[in-house]
């Protein structure tokens, strides 16, 4: 590689971590997204709005790799999104875990499928992750007997486990209390600034209706409607 | 190794999920009892001891088969729940090793029912095996897998709901056809006494080794199949 | 109450060595069968009061579903004395298949056979056994619910097993008690004496076992109220 | 009038969704085809006519059982999925009206299978059956409804508590066991012709009113057990 | 009965809608709800607020019949909740949807049998109903293909769709856009003037975190905390 490319590459401009091109998905003959084009700043804090039905989930899904779009390309971390699994994270409306576990239970299932090849002394984070959305990490009782926002505040802790480097977040606030909203953002916010081994620093992406929750902190907001992306409005994608 | 630590990481939360819906074991060992009744009350075993015979390796069989399905169903109705699987689509660790996991347990588990159908099964069809019985040990455990890894790999087929038209009886009957009629004809042959299993147990290893080895290859794509 | 309970369980196990005593070294040895047929001492006796104790569960949880959401308190009670019949059902029941089985063994040539008295009571077994399982895999309040429900279908069954040597021909003997060419006097104070111990010693369990179930029930209600005032 | 229109309302629900999605027949197809198949191989049914004549009775409905169960277990947890059923306890129209109505739909899915298994059956087994073959025509809807009617109870019976699949045998095997005995006797008169199945008929239509009216009377008490 | 009390009977000083004497219920040790007392006035619009596991949920399922409190007891439309079934309508976390029908297919089967008597005309108002939470009624997408807000939505409708008297909301706005969410608060308003047959009028009652959507419009506010209600401060009961 000439040296010149190779001393940019290595400059601290931060890359973008995802890079959505031309993305387009169909369902039968609905489109859920149209042609959508947008690109994420590494360390960024990226917010994603729009009316229901927009298509916000279905952009993050793609993201993540669990849609495969039906054209389109979708650029993360640099590479394939199905070759970075190990440091993307996604929570989804559902939380995504099993019922007769106890929420550390979970917790470290989830961690050690992440690194597999991580020695046992990681264990330590499951419960700082729980106490960190403010969960007791002794309870025993099973999540399914938990409330509607401790099984979000679980599932966020299990998005935060796995210390992604690009954490994907459907509507995470919805059925938190007000106070554990603000505080969860507070919780984002400083997981942006973890010491990370690579370069360009880590990345949230989520969608909310609750915009206040996230209007000073946001770095960018990108907002849709009907499959397509009305703000930042496209230059001549 | 790392691999095999996966493969037991889902194995022992598999363990851990049938554990935790407590009596499991206690629901297993009745239902397999029931089972037996039922097949029983069909049949008359007494009435007929060679019938009998002739019919408890297929009756012994479909009866496992049954509570395979079972099994099966629940297992991977855990993972669907609250779409815990979307977890493991996104997860850097191998797909093969969820369905090793998942295999591995549902091995345990139907083998547990084996174990406790086996004298009953006896003392209610009122059977002494005419054959070589040592045999059993090798048909056993072998037809278990048979079963339990297709049934792991075709219930995951089921999953999403754009591939349930594949898991149509059509796609998958004539798959699980051989391995089941391998396993009863040598369980028959051992009860009977009126022909040796051993070519039978070896149809049955090809089988075994085959199909674990496609299933293997081939679940990532399902899994990873929107 | 306490001391009628010791008194009673004195008299329970005096009875049943009596009758043990009786059924072994008085009773006559029968004509075709030899002494094997004195497990019929038991076998008869036991059987017959394992078809009592599902009714007596049968009519308190018909009860329990009655009163369970206008008289609570009634309902507990009614609730544990289910829990008790029910548990002392599957022992009888349980004890009965054993003493068939092994009188069959040597007079049968077989452990089993499925004619309908067999196979009905075997189910009567199997519905007992379900309904424990039922209590215990079914989640808190709604378990005594669904046990009692399932509790009247075991009910149906109980005439079935009764009625079942009277209504088909059975490999299992015809009745012998009732109608002609029944018991020879000479064998009866030994059975009336067996199966009067039987009885009280089933009484006895339920009722030990009733009253530990109160206990729990009232445990239980303590703890709740410890739970409220933090 | 009101009651049968709900009752209707439930039905076409009931047989909507399953159109929808077609989980149920698939899965009973599937497993009936292949325990049918499976017992032709193990046993030879062209080369002992007497015994396969003997034996079909019990194996048609063992089968059948089996695949009612499957079919029972998919058909509740529809309405538990997305806790359909808080609304069902919730709404002021009677509760036995919502059992009727799935009872019914779970006797038209099981009805279909034996329609289209009674060719197959036929062939396989290679079947001339000896007796009246018009009383089937009363044993096979007396039959499927006793297996229907107690299982649709049974399955809601599980509805909230810990491993539902297993629950079902549980409580139902035992209860239609007198029932299952009946249909089996009927069936093998019918087919052997060694004797006239109208007791077993009018036994079995005796258990049918029994069972049916304990369930409607029983089953909101079930559902509204919190 | 003396003709002073009955004249102060059909006064139109409202009757509570629901009343909750002492209700506590346990999970196991657990108190999930602790000697919990409050009466809701007919016709008002009532906010139930609480952070994440306060018991608020557990509270409305008590007042719907849906769980039976371990002690206590709940007046419902002056009398039980058990004989009421008709004239309330529940909408919980979950959307009680049959994910196979359609939005359309879901509600006209929902609204028989709320009606089991109804003549055929009362069909139109399964589609007035999905209007009015801002849906398009001629979808035909099964509703397992919407997204979360839209399903939420239809959920709505499906408790209005019934005509109830008493209306019993969880969270009903946790995934709808702001202007969505802002317009049913409006339709709930317009809800409690429609026609009714019954005296008292039309009674909400909804739990939410977003307090800032409803604080102008709630006619009382209840709050709870670990099972026990602090605002209003009981009294002496
Ligand atoms: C597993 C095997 C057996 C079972 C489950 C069984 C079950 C029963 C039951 C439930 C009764 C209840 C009687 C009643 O309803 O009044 C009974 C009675 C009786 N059993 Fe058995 N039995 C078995 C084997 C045998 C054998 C092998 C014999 C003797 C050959 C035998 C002889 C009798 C007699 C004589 C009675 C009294 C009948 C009457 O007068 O009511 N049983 N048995
Ligand atoms: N599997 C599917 N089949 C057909 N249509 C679908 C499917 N999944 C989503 N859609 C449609 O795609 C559109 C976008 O859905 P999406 O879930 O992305 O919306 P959203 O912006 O997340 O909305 P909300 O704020 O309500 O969560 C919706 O109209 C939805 O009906
Ligand atoms: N079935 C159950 N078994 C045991 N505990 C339960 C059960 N259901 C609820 N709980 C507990 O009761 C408490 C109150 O739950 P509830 O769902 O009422 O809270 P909530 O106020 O609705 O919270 P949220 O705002 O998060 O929805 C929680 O601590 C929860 O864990
Ligand atoms: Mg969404
Ligand atoms: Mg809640």
């Amino acid at each position: 590689m000439h040296p010149i490319l190779k001393t940019m590459q290595t400059a601290p401009v931060p890359a973008p971590a995802v890079q959505v091109r031309i993305v387009s998905k169909l369902y039968g003959s609905f489109a859920a997204l149209k042609r959508v084009s947008c690109t994420f700043a590494a360390g960024g804090f990226h917010v994603l709005l729009g009316p229901n039905g927009a298509g916000k989930s279905t952009l993050l899904r793609v993201i993540a790799g669990l849609i495969t779009p039906s054209s389109g390309i979708v650029h993360l971390l640099g590479g394939d999104p199905l070759q970075r699994r190990d440091r993307i994270a996604y929570m989804s409306h559902a939380p995504m875990l099993y019922d007769e576990l106890s929420a550390m239970e979970n917790l470290r299932y989830f961690s050690r499928l992440q690194h597999p090849g991580a020695n046992c002394d990681c264990t330590g984070s499951p419960e700082m992750a729980l106490r960190a959305v403010g969960l007791d990490p002794t309870l025993t009782r099973p999540v399914s007997q938990f409330s509607q926002g401790m099984r979000q505040r679980v599932s966020m802790a299990r998005a935060l486990v796995g210390d992604p480097e690009l954490l994907l977040l459907d509507e995470p606030f919805s059925n938190m209390d007000a106070a554990g909203a603000r505080e969860l953002v507070q919780l984002l916010l400083d997981f942006r600034t973890w010491p990370l081994a690579g370069a360009g620093g880590r990345t949230v992406i989520i969608t909310t209706h609750q915009y206040e929750l996230v209007s000073d902190v946001a770095d960018s907001v990108v907002e849709m409607r009907a499959g397509s992306i009305v703000i930042p409005q496209a230059a001549a994608a | 190794m790392i691999y095999l630590r996966t493969v037991w990481l889902h194995l022992r939360k598999d363990l851990r999920l049938e554990w935790r819906s407590r009596d499991a074991i206690a629901g297993m060992l009745f239902f397999t009892l029931l089972v037996t009744v039922v097949f029983a009350m069909a049949f008359d075993p007494t009435g007929f001891p060679t019938l009998a015979r002739q019919m408890s390796g297929g009756l012994l069989w479909v009866g496992l088969l049954f509570a395979a399905t079972t099994a099966l169903n629940i297992s991977w109705e855990r993972e669907r729940r609250n779409q815990v699987l979307d977890a493991h689509r996104m997860s850097a660790s191998p797909a093969s090793a969820l369905f090793l996991g998942k295999a591995l347990a549902n091995l345990i588990f139907v083998s547990v029912i084996e174990l406790a159908l086996a004298p009953v099964f006896a003392v209610f069809y009122n059977l002494h095996p005419l054959g070589e019985v040592r045999w059993l040990l090798l048909i056993l455990p072998l037809g278990t897998w048979a079963i339990v890894v297709n049934g792991t790999f075709f219930a995951a087929l089921g999953l999403n709901s754009r591939n349930r038209e594949l898991m149509l009886p059509a796609a998958l009957f004539p798959i699980s056809i051989p391995a089941l009629l391998g396993v009863v004809q040598a369980t028959t042959g051992v009860i009977t006494g009126d022909f040796e299993p051993q070519l039978w147990i070896r149809m049955l290893l090809g089988f075994d080794v085959i199909f674990t080895t496609a299933c293997i290859l081939l679940f990532p794509t399902v899994l990873h199949a929107e | 109450m306490k001391r009628l309970f010791f008194i009673l369980c004195a008299f329970s196990v005096a009875l049943l060595g009596f009758g043990f005593y009786e059924a072994v070294f008085v009773a006559p040895v029968e004509a075709t069968m030899g002494p094997v047929y004195r497990i019929f001492y038991w076998h008869v006796p036991i059987n017959i009061s394992a078809e009592v104790f599902p009714y007596v569960n049968m009519v308190a949880s018909i009860a329990f579903l009655y009163f369970r959401r206008t008289r609570v308190a009634l309902a507990e009670k009614l609730d544990a004395l289910a829990i008790a019949t029910a548990e002392v059902t599957v022992l009888y029941v349980g004890l009965g298949l054993a003493t068939g089985m092994l009188w069959g063994r040597p007079v049968w040539g077989i452990w089993w056979a499925w004619d309908a008295r067999l196979t009905s009571f075997l189910m009567l077994f199997l519905l007992y056994v379900s309904y424990l399982l039922v209590r215990r895999f079914s989640a808190g309040s709604q378990s005594a619910v669904v046990a009692a429900v399932l509790s009247v279908f075991a009910g149906i069954d109980v005439p079935i097993v009764f009625m079942s040597i009277r209504w088909w021909r059975t490999q299992h003997p015809a009745p012998v008690l009732t109608g002609e060419g029944s018991l020879d006097p000479s064998m009866w104070p030994a059975f009336l004496i067996n199966m009067a111990a039987w009885f009280v010693w089933g009484v006895v369990l339920v009722w030990g076992r009733y009253a530990v179930v109160r206990r729990e029930q009232v445990a239980t209600e303590q703890i709740a109220l410890q739970a409220l005032e933090v």
